[in-house]
């Protein structure tokens, strides 16, 4: 096993566990493992937008290539920046005017094409299915998707939706109903999310456990088990200390 | 204070424990519950499958060490899959603190298959702009990549060989954890430039992207370490996700028991302060 | 002066705004052209924004450092290794790995980034069985539904529920392909007007808060 | 997911042609070998395909042609298409080169889903659009010679050659109904804010809204504070305004009520804009000499420190109540499980529909979504707000009609086995 690894095992079991320990409850530990992540993170992503955009989109193409007119991309960029000058933070507006404009021209049409006609049309589906050999007919099948029983409970889980949220409307009458619908149609929805949701959490956890369990292993020199007994440690002592110190006030 | 009160109010760090106890025994002790598959995952599977040597596979990792767990085995099963039917791979990635990991797994599975950079396959790396990226790739893929992510220059690398556009990409799949992710590949990739698009995300994502695949936006949906153990077991390669299977059964079964548990209490306090309010009256 | 602050960021998000909305219906090589270098631009400019992001961090910090408020010691640590990380990563020329052999950065990046953010939300895992078992009660009928639905996906998304009670893989199935699409279609359709609507009002001029910061 | 349905409803023509060949074919079917045997000796040529149309293909980029000849009796599986291109006017087929080839029940006009207003020709028709790339090119502007032959074993029948131009185009006639929605939407938005400038235009009451007043009462009563957050993101977010909107009423309240306010936050913008209108709301409300600047303060923009540092809060201060307006994100259930805990009442309000499920199982009330924004263009009266959710309540309308008669109308096309619902239908279709 090569020793670099050895340590970065080492340092990898150290900090998960530094973050675990903030189960038990908010500790120095844990704040430290807090702070070193925010800390690489940001420090990761600016090597990586440098050598990214700086060196591979920016000063490559204009050096290899002759592409100046990439420097009008730079001067908006830097317009941004004006932001911390505030004599001149207004021209920072041209440059988000720039990117608003032309994000907001992009999403118009391709929103209007993916998310609403996609989704009409696929909503609206003929009742009745024309089956070879038995003719017009109403499919029963809950498990096919595109049967009849399921295209009518989308139809009625899209309206009924699609109504609760009209505010310019009194629910009431048949419109309660149908507002009411919209609600269980709703539940059932984060119902499945929340059940979905439960599922990614514990992936996440049993993804740092497996770490953890290979970590524990004797050609790394067991850092799980060392390092496992050294939090709890600390956590004790910590606990005793501030125990001791209301005593003493 | 009753029974039910004290019980609602323990600790939850006796909760903390039993999950974690959950998870752990099972990873130490597995099982091996069979795998059911679903028709999503073998959506994408089958796809693949029929797919002739040499067609354009796109893989985008759009996502961060924090859907590791969940996200990497399914590019592990998917990058082997594709390598297995010799298609030519372009992988990439959306979120730039995922690419050291999206770097790292397709090395890996590279080598693993014996596949060469460059020739096999190509790892473009990371660029800013999120859908910008996606709309520079439909229009020219060497503008929004001019190297690849070892630095060199993408135009005339033999595994991109008659590939101008996201046009000439015959299958896309992006593992997304978020924004930008699958959606955005259908809305800014897709829409437009007509490949066959399939999504693996993390089980957050996954119900929403339902609409999705019913319309046939997407062909597939591969979701969460389910999702991943599922396109394990259709590749007949046990992987880390099918690992991770008997401990997700064992969490899933702690907190809906847990949720029962609570209920039970729940509904005893209101029978009881039910009845303190009749004999009080 | 007021017109080069208020009205021409104004005029430029309506001409950029209108003109990439029209450009999707044109298919004319001349305007794809256009299209491929704006995003392009726009990728270059993306860089710039995250610099704007990551400033603010920068400076919450470093006041903290210089008033030694409660806890700088930890701000301390952050500039430390943000700074520590940089430099490792421009020596790596911010390459996790080279040819397969792991860098500097990359080290930083395997053994402390993907551990440190993987934990961050593995906690989450806790926290979720503990609201299971202290908040999540059947309040009332929407909370009850709610809360059957979510146990049936729940069992029917792993072996074990599939093995306990066979029908609840076909059911969560159903729920997840039927139910919860219609629903979600119908949130996506909302949605969707509403970002038409807030993009329409943004290039008309009508929405102006992203103009933000900078006295008028 | 194949969508058997729309295919058999719009290949009713198909289906019983289809038919007919399968009847013909299956009745010939002894006599077939006998017929290619007597085919192979004569060499007796197929007629060429029928009514070949050549155009530039409409509504793209260039570098393309697209092909129309009529059905033939010999179309099937059997029988082969080939295409035949030169550059430059040639009468002479022998000269051309195959640039495709396809079994002769395949490329119908039906298969490329035209809508009813670009369709070169009628469904049954054959179509092939051949492209540039792949071996072949095609230069916008310059002359090509096209044709196509039927081919069977070694029959060859080849329709005249006939001369075309690619070119590109300045408009996507396709997705003009794209366009057309989007003018449409555009306009609807503009009249309804037109109209909520003139006069008021009605909106329902929230009932999350009566639980935020009822949930500050119980605050005065227990002589506890009140704590809000704004969400995750800056103000140039729709939630985050929203947010900001609800804290103005919220703060009116407290300030009547005389109720502490604590508000911290993750933004310092957002900070600054909450302060403003926080004082604003307590100048409303005749009691400026209760406002405290630091009601609103600045945590870190750090999600978990953020978390940590707001749990703790919860934890010592215990407020009576705890709002959740704006985005949210994995924190979500970290906050609402601790809130829950220290039994305040809780009130969230959040667009960001991933963690809905937590606010709704843990909180007391939840704005759902658009309720979000409704609630505050409720409180704040702005008729840009109030004008947009009456414009994409119009929408919705139109949506919602549109479902019923599509519906309505596919399902008629089956029943009657009839093209015109297509008509309508093909309005509402994605089409490149």
């Amino acid at each position: 096993m090569p020793i670099d690894v050895i340590i970065g095992a080492w340092v990898a079991t150290g900090l998960t566990l530094f973050i675990f320990s903030f189960l038990y409850q908010d500790n120095p530990l844990f704040k430290l493992a807090e702070n070193l992540y925010v800390g690489v993170s940001v420090g990761y992503t600016i090597v990586k937008t440098y050598d990214t955009v700086v060196v591979q989109l920016v000063w490559k193409p204009i050096v290899e290539n002759g592409e100046w007119a990439l420097l009008i991309p730079v001067a908006i960029g830097a317009l941004m920046l004006t932001r911390y000058v505030p004599k001149a933070a207004w021209l920072s507006r041209y440059a988000f005017a720039f990117i608003v404009g032309v994000g907001s021209g992009l999403a118009i049409p391709r929103t209007i094409s993916s998310f609403i006609l996609k989704q009409i049309e696929d909503t609206v589906r003929p009742l009745l299915v024309m089956v070879p050999g038995e003719g017009l007919t109403f499919t029963m099948d809950l498990l096919n998707p595109a049967s009849s029983l399921n295209t009518i409970i989308i139809l009625i889980g899209v309206s009924s939706v699609l109504f609760y949220f009209f505010f310019s409307v009194e629910h009431t009458g048949p419109g309660k109903v149908v507002a009411r619908t919209g609600i269980m149609f709703l539940m059932i929805a984060f119902g499945a999310a929340f059940g979905y949701t439960v599922m990614a959490r514990m992936s996440l956890l049993i993804g740092r456990l497996t770490d953890l369990i290979e970590f524990s292993d004797s050609s790394y020199g067991r850092p799980s088990l060392w390092l496992l007994g050294l939090t709890i440690l600390t956590l004790v002592v910590m606990a005793r200390r501030a125990r001791i110190k209301p005593e003493e006030e | 204070m009753t029974f039910a009160e004290r019980m609602l109010k323990i600790d939850r760090r006796i909760i903390f424990l039993v999950i974690g106890l959950c998870t752990l025994l099972p990873l130490l002790y597995p099982v091996g519950l069979p795998i059911k598959i679903s028709p999503e995952v073998r959506g994408v599977y089958d796809y693949i499958e029929s797919l002739p040597e040499g067609s354009v596979f796109l893989l985008s990792l759009d996502f961060d060490p924090a859907s590791k767990p969940e996200l990497y085995p399914q590019s592990i099963s998917l990058l082997r899959h594709a390598f297995k039917k010799n298609l030519r791979v372009i992988a990439m990635t959306l979120w730039v603190s995922g690419t050291g990991m999206a770097d790292q797994v397709v090395t890996q599975v590279a080598r693993e298959m014996g596949k060469e950079s460059g020739k096999d396959y190509v790892f473009l790396g990371w660029s800013p702009g999120g859908t910008a990226v996606i709309i520079n790739m439909g229009q020219d893929l060497y503008g929004a990549f001019p190297a690849d992510y070892n630095g060199r220059p993408t135009k005339g690398m033999p595994v991109l060989q008659g590939i101008v556009n996201l046009r000439d990409v015959n299958y896309a799949i992006s593992l997304g954890a978020g924004n930008p992710g699958v959606e955005a590949w259908y809305v800014f990739g897709k829409d437009k430039y007509k490949f066959e698009l399939a999504g693996g995300c993390t089980g957050v994502m996954a119900p929403g992207l339902y609409p999705l695949l019913r319309s046939g936006q997407i062909n597939g949906l591969i979701g969460g370490l389910r999702g991943a153990a599922e396109y394990e077991t259709l590749l007949g390669r046990k992987g880390k996700a099918i690992a991770g299977m008997d401990a997700q059964s064992a969490t899933h079964l702690a907190i809906i028991v847990l949720v029962i548990i609570c209920n039970v209490f729940y509904f005893s306090l209101r029978r009881q302060s039910a009845q303190q309010s009749r004999s009080g009256a | 002066m007021i017109i080069l602050r208020r009205q021409v960021p104004l005029l430029i998000t309506l001409i950029t705004g209108l003109v990439f909305a029209a450009q999707y219906y044109v298919p004319h090589p001349a305007s794809e052209q256009m299209l491929t270098s704006v995003t392009k631009w726009l990728q270059i400019i993306g860089g710039f924004a995250l610099v704007l992001g990551v400033s603010s961090l920068f400076h919450v910090h470093a006041v903290k450092i210089r008033r030694k408020e409660a806890g700088w010691g930890y701000s301390f640590v952050l500039y430390v290794s943000m700074l520590g990380t940089i430099a490792v990563g421009l020596w790596s020329n911010g390459k996790e790995a080279v040819d397969g052999t792991m860098t500097a950065f990359g080290w930083i990046y395997n053994f402390m980034m993907v551990p440190l953010q993987g934990t961050m939300f593995a906690i989450l895992a806790f926290f979720i069985a503990s609201a299971a078992y202290r908040s999540f009660r059947a309040r009332s009928r929407e909370a009850a539904v709610l809360l059957i639905a979510a146990v049936i996906v729940m069992m029917g998304r792993v072996p074990l529920g599939e093995y306990l009670i066979p029908i609840s893989g076909d059911l969560s199935q159903w729920i997840l392909n039927v139910l919860n699409a219609s629903v979600r279609r119908a949130i996506l359709i909302g949605v969707s007007l509403g970002t038409v609507a807030l993009s329409i009002k943004i290039i008309f001029g009508m929405e102006r808060s992203y103009l933000g910061g900078g006295k008028e | 997911m194949k969508r058997e349905t729309f295919n058999v409803k719009r290949d009713y023509a198909r289906s019983a042609c289809g038919a007919v060949l399968l009847l013909a074919a299956v009745l010939c079917w002894p006599v077939m070998p006998v017929y290619a045997q007597y085919a192979d000796q004569t060499k007796k040529t197929l007629s060429p395909p029928q009514d070949v149309r050549a155009f530039d293909t409409p509504s793209d980029g260039g570098g393309s042609v697209t092909l129309v000849w009529s059905p033939a009796p010999y179309d099937s599986a059997a029988t082969r298409y080939q295409i035949l291109l030169r550059e430059g006017t040639v009468s002479d087929p022998m000269a051309m080169t195959v640039v495709a080839e396809f079994p002769a029940n395949q490329h119908y006009v039906r298969e490329f889903k035209w809508p009813w207003w670009t369709k070169p020709a009628a469904g049954d028709q054959h179509q092939f659009t051949l492209r540039s790339g792949k071996g072949v090119e095609l230069k916008n502007g310059t002359v090509y010679s096209i044709t196509v032959a039927a081919v069977l074993s070694d029959d060859r029948g080849v329709a005249q050659p006939l001369t075309v131009t690619p070119q590109p185009n300045w408009m996507n006639w396709n997705q003009i109904n794209n366009l057309f929605l989007a003018l449409l939407f555009g306009s609807i938005v503009f009249y309804a804010i037109r109209t909520a400038r003139k006069r008021e235009i009605f909106l329902r009451r929230i009932p999350g809204l009566d639980a935020v007043d009822e949930a500050i009462g119980r605050a005065t009563e227990l002589g506890k504070p009140i704590l809000y957050l704004t969400g995750a993101h800056d103000m140039s977010d729709p939630s985050t305004i929203a947010a900001a909107v609800i804290l103005g009423r919220v703060a009116k309240r407290t300030a009547a009520y005389e109720t502490d306010l604590l508000v911290p936050h993750r933004d310092p913008i957002t900070m600054a804009v909450c302060q403003e209108i926080t004082k604003q709301a307590y100048l409303e409300a005749g009691k400026p000499d209760l406002f405290k600047e630091d009601a609103n303060f600045f945590i870190t923009s750090d999600q978990f420190s953020y978390t940590a540092a707001v749990d703790g809060i919860m934890l010592r201060k215990k407020p009576a109540a705890n709002f959740f307006m704006g985005a949210y994100f994995a924190e979500a259930l970290l906050l609402t499980e601790t809130g829950a805990s220290t039994g305040a009442i809780q009130i969230a309000g959040t667009d960001s529909d991933h963690q809905l499920p937590f606010f709704v199982t843990t909180c007391d009330y939840t704005l759902i979504g658009e309720e979000l924004y409704a609630a505050s263009a409720y409180l704040s009266r702005e008729p840009v707000q109030v004008g947009t959710l009456r414009g994409q309540d119009i929408g919705k309308a139109l949506i919602l009609g549109v479902l019923a008669a599509g519906t309505v109308l596919a399902t008629l096309g089956v029943m009657l086995d009839a093209p015109w619902p297509q008509l309508f239908l093909d309005l509402f279709k994605d089409v490149k």
